[in-house]
């Protein structure tokens, strides 16, 4: 049987253009991005106790991962490093999750949470490496329960959410964290972690930083609708928060930890934020996107907003800012140097750590590598 | 291994994994059962039967359908800590799961320069033979053996099957364990006090002469029936049934080859870029000289697994290997 | 840094205890199972104008699809098949769904689609090649509009999306069904397949045959929520309903594949409905599920319930149902006489049809094995 | 090839795959070329450059960031009729699409007994040197070549690129198209109206006398660099080009072995499982008698892909090469 019938149908809308049959969704947001404080009577409690003092040192926090992002992104152009994917833009929605964390959480990451890694207290020169071809990996997870970059789209939530598994197996009150992007949202991957962690009623949070784009495809390309709506399918609660709005991205995330810890399970939390430079440096948003719509952003961004909360209400002075300033570039200094101290692995690196327990082609290979190598009269390769 | 007070027990195959399992629960905490269907059931096999009632669903797990999250979350175990071993229904069914063992299981241990461990086992029944459908024949090894981080395992007997599972829980790798199903209900002495073989060292399971077969899970059985059909026409085969197809053990197959200069590798799967073909490869560069026919390779062919009322003649039977003997014999 | 806290967290309820946030999901429903037309606003449209030879018309599927499933599951016993994946109980939701379908419209089923397969036309008997291993899937998708069964679950549904997106392009206002079972929605695939046919707006319905188990797991632990819920949060809409009630079937059926060809995309029907057998022909359910829980199912036969409808309003009288009882054990010899004279395929079948344009292994692989054929003095082989 | 009336134009290797898709799309209005970032952008790589504003959202489509479904919706495509050519991305994220490429698009042809065909084409930008990150410098096409069902091809050279895509796409069966990325900026004369030499043909593109090397994708060029630095040293090395992986033309390589009596395999992918396992186990069999030595084979190690900074390395090069050219012609 050949299909006949063409008439009939309406034309169709093309995808993109659809819009989401609710109504607009609610953006959780306690600072205006004219760094104004509105209440919110379900998340202000999670940051009712919070001193000036924590406040400029989320400031500082997000000041000195933008500058370690500048850096590390002129540190490419030199050619110091191989790429680098610049969080710029998404501080607050990192360093309001990121602070929300208790030591004893977990924290699985995509490629792009250097603010979180900040949080952690990884050493940033440390998430270097990869980047500049020295390692795939170059901390010990363990060392700041901040497990090492993942570059597969979507495949850390279902680590996360294992992890999350044996947490509660151990009987233990902490929580996971799974980042993960709005491209990543549409991963089989992403979904069947959502199903895992509803049916173990596993202590995981998922954290989609929406920050409109995966790589040149918008959002729209993944979801009709609001991503935070997709946990509601898989019975949990799932939340948008305002991803330039570091005081709510910390209050939403305290809420959505504190699920996990007492037991109710996974929780969904879309940060709404905007990536503002390059997809990584390899990438050219201008032949996707234009201008005008990073301008827009430009007016939300998180640290000025802070900023003017800070000032507006007497919680900082000038001398924070300029002592900040110094201890900004006495960062970026430190990076600079560490990264161009960084030696090139050995050689025989290659072989190392393919296995755990050894694997005896790898041990044949390494020897007749050695021997090739010992070929050479200057005992270096050619 | 040892001869004195022997508790050897004659079991099938299926039943020496299930009791290696429940071992291995019994003594470490951290060990976990995952898988669909492995709790109640007992797995389409049985082989995790009386598991869960033992052991509780704490540490024998029904998943939800779905083997990329069953691999996926078995990792986030092992980074917490514990030692998974999951079940894969079926050969075919692994796929599904391909990118997590590749990507993450095979490579963590390296990305991370050894700081964590991967200590997961990937059980799966696998091979054809028993008239299933699609999907539940295939033997996929060597998709796994190209893949550096991984070890890849199969037995062929009760003894082997009990102890290697052991030694894969034991092992801080990810090892593939492919179990043949064909030969799940083939019983064996299993002496659960032994001193095991290393994991991956091949076994010469027949001495002999004039050639050397090479084998490794549902195809040994056969290459002894082989051998004895030879033996019959006055041809003394040596068989090494190899257990590890990650990493193969090259020597003990020199080692027979350099006696009896003549080989024939026989596994089920596709003899395309199957392990034939790195065996053949690798093995005729170390015994150039000593070889006096080319490797000989039987196996599955370039072609979708039949259906069952054809596997018989796409999966490797007495004649073929009998034929494939003879024409290395003939050189 | 070790986790060390272990307090504080209330003890987890185990998996599958969960009870779901919401209120006690919606069923549409348009006979009881006492065989009572209870009246629906939304739904008795698409089903207002049925005939009574219609009635019987569904009521003679149903019935002959059971005889042909019970004729195939004694063919198994008695060695003629390998396998079989009875339907029984399943009888409505397939025949309802079924015969909404026009005939430009595609179904994709799992490998349990008897009843669909019989709506569409398939001559039963060729549905058992598969299952008595003389071939892998032994009809014409193109036939019938109805593709081959797909074992690897939920795999089907991203063709049926592929396809749905085909469509649209072709211009075309017929649609695409997919069928899927409840273990199925647990797939990374069927996530996926909802979040292509949400973004494509592809003229696709998603039928999940929610029958409580996926071999020995009940559906708690594929899900915390109702399954139809899963739509929503991809931005389509999701409906359950009573998988035994073949009008409600047919009706829930009929608008989803409305809403596909008048340009509205996807919708996923949940039918509530239950395997009354074992999961197939090797299954021993006795080892997971207590003997009551069918007979509580029994009560709401789908065929029975049709019946007392039929018979309550004079629909149909003894001589209908006397003529059916000889149809079906017609069907159920020609059936058994089709398959005991099904011949084994020929041994060159092997190497036919691994590819379209050839293969030059293949050719190598073939000449090998017909000389090897050849050299027994029998011609036969061992 | 017709030598009169050429239309030979100079371009890259990325570009002449974009001119060739540009080809397909305006020929056969049943073509379609799907994948991330493949719009707008152009994929990563450029490859896609300008198709979809010349041909449309309908034809050059965006997908959601998934690889299974990607494919999988690829494969429901072809059985409505179109001829899909999808991307993916970098070689490290065909994983995720491993399961619909294996257990269904490889197998859906020989499952309907020949019913329905699978004319998708799926682009894969794949190995090493240039210095990327993780994931993205793998060579995975063992992986393929072992899956019946699947052809798998990988040009070396702009002219090649631009007529086996268009073969590809005209192929009623599956293609795995490996693109080797870093030889996209290569540059090299394409004649859009030649006459192509069949699609799984090896092609010399060097003859010599000593030794054969065989390669395939970006390793080709490679191969003529050692060809050169042999040739200094009185050396004449007979350089075969496979461009097709599945099937292997065994012929084409017999033919050379014959002649020069020695062979030795480059590929970047690991050697163990590798191709130059399954083209060393045949060419043995076929040439035993004519082999001076044992086919060598030269390839990556059995390790993760290494961080960039290594993989000049891991990657096989001119000395490495040359090495085992020695090696052979020590035997
Ligand atoms: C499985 C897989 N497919 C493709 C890629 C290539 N890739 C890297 S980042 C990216 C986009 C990710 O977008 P999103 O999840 O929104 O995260 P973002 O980069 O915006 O932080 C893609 C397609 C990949 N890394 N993994
Ligand atoms: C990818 C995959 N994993 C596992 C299996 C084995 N298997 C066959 S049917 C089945 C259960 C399916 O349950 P459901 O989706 O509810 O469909 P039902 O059988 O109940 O109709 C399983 C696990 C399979 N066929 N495919
Ligand atoms: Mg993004
Ligand atoms: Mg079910």
């Amino acid at each position: 049987m050949t299909v006949e019938s063409t008439a009939a149908r309406k034309p169709r809308r093309s995808a993109g253009t659809r819009k989401s049959p609710s109504t607009k969704p609610e953006l959780v947001q306690l600072l205006t991005p004219e760094g104004k404080r509105v209440k919110n009577a379900e998340y202000d409690k999670y940051v009712a106790d919070i001193t000036p003092e924590e406040l400029r040192g989320l400031y500082r926090d997000m000041v000195l991962t933008r500058r370690f992002d500048a850096e590390a992104t002129s540190l490419q152009r030199q050619g110091e490093l191989g790429l680098w994917a610049s969080l710029l833009g998404q501080e607050a929605a990192q360093i309001g999750s990121g602070r929300a964390l208790r030591d004893d959480d977990y924290v699985f990451p995509t490629y792009r949470e250097h603010g979180v890694a900040w949080c952690r207290g990884v050493d940033p020169t440390n998430l270097l490496g990869m980047f500049r071809g020295v390692n795939n990996g170059g901390w010990d997870p363990n060392g700041n329960n901040f497990h090492l970059y993942t570059i597969v789209i979507g495949s850390q939530t279902l680590h996360a959410t294992g992890y999350a598994m044996g947490v509660a197996k151990d009987g233990a009150d902490s929580a996971v964290i799974a980042y993960f992007g709005d491209g990543a949202s549409s991963q089989g991957d992403v979904a069947e972690s959502f199903t895992f962690s509803a049916v173990y009623n596993a202590p995981v949070v998922f954290f989609c930083q929406n920050n409109q784009w995966a790589i040149s495809e918008p959002t729209e390309r993944q979801t009709r609708v609001p991503l935070y709506q997709r946990a509601q399918g898989f019975g949990f609660p799932g939340v948008r928060v305002d991803g330039n709005d570091v005081l709510a991205s910390l209050a939403v995330t305290k809420w959505a930890l504190e699920r996990a810890r007492s037991g109710e399970g996974p929780t969904l939390v879309e940060a709404y934020t905007y990536r503002m430079g390059a997809h990584t440096t390899s990438d050219d948003p201008s032949k996707y996107r234009a201008d005008e719509e990073r301008e827009a952003w430009e007016a939300k961004d998180p640290i000025l907003r802070l900023r003017r909360y800070l000032e507006a209400s007497n919680h900082a002075d000038e001398g924070f800012f300029a002592e900040l300033e110094t201890e900004s570039e006495a960062l970026g200094r430190r990076v600079r140097e560490a990264v161009r101290a960084m030696p090139d692995p050995d050689r025989f690196a290659l072989f190392e750590h393919a296995y755990a327990d050894g694997h005896a082609l790898v041990d044949e290979e390494r020897a007749e590598f050695a021997a090739y190598q010992a070929s050479f009269t200057d005992g270096e390769g050619a | 291994m040892a001869a004195e007070h022997v508790t050897s027990t004659n079991m099938a195959l299926a039943k020496a994994i299930n009791e290696s399992l429940r071992r291995a629960l019994d003594t470490d905490p951290k060990v976990l059962v995952m898988g669909e269907d492995v709790g109640k059931l007992g797995g389409v096999f049985r082989v995790t039967d009386g598991l869960q009632k033992d052991f509780g669903e704490d540490r024998v797990i029904d998943t939800p359908l779905a083997e990329s999250g069953i691999v996926g979350t078995a990792i986030g175990l092992a980074l917490r800590g514990y030692r998974p071993v999951v079940e894969i229904q079926f050969d075919g069914f692994v796929f599904p799961a391909y990118d997590q063992i590749v990507t993450q299981l095979a490579k963590m241990h390296a990305r991370s320069l050894g700081k964590v461990k991967m200590p997961v086992v990937v059980r799966i029944p696998y091979g054809g033979g028993i008239g299933a459908v699609e999907h539940h024949s295939e033997s996929p090894e060597a998709l796994f053996a190209h893949v550096a981080g991984l070890k890849v395992v199969s037995p062929s007997n009760p003894s082997d099957a009990y102890w290697m599972m052991q030694q894969a829980i034991q092992s801080d790798d990810p090892v593939i364990f492919f179990e043949p199903k064909r030969r799940y209900w083939d019983k064996g002495e299993v002496n659960t006090e032994a001193i095991p073989d290393p994991l991956h060292k091949a076994k010469v399971v027949r001495e002999g002469t004039d050639l050397t077969l090479v084998a490794y899970g549902p195809m040994v059985k056969l290459c002894k029936e082989v051998a004895d059909a030879a033996a019959e026409e006055g041809k003394s085969l040596e068989i090494l049934d190899l257990r590890s197809v990650s990493p193969l053990d090259f020597d003990s197959i020199q080692a027979s080859v350099e006696k009896t200069r003549r080989l024939v590798v026989v596994h089920e799967a596709p003899v395309f870029f199957g392990s034939g073909a790195e065996i053949a490869a690798r093995i005729t560069e170390r015994c150039f000289y000593h070889l006096e026919a080319p490797v000989l390779r039987v196996g599955g062919y370039h072609a979708p697994y039949p259906p069952a009322r054809l596997e018989e003649e796409y999966l490797p039977g007495l004649d073929r290997v009998l034929d494939a003997v003879d024409r290395s014999l003939a050189y």
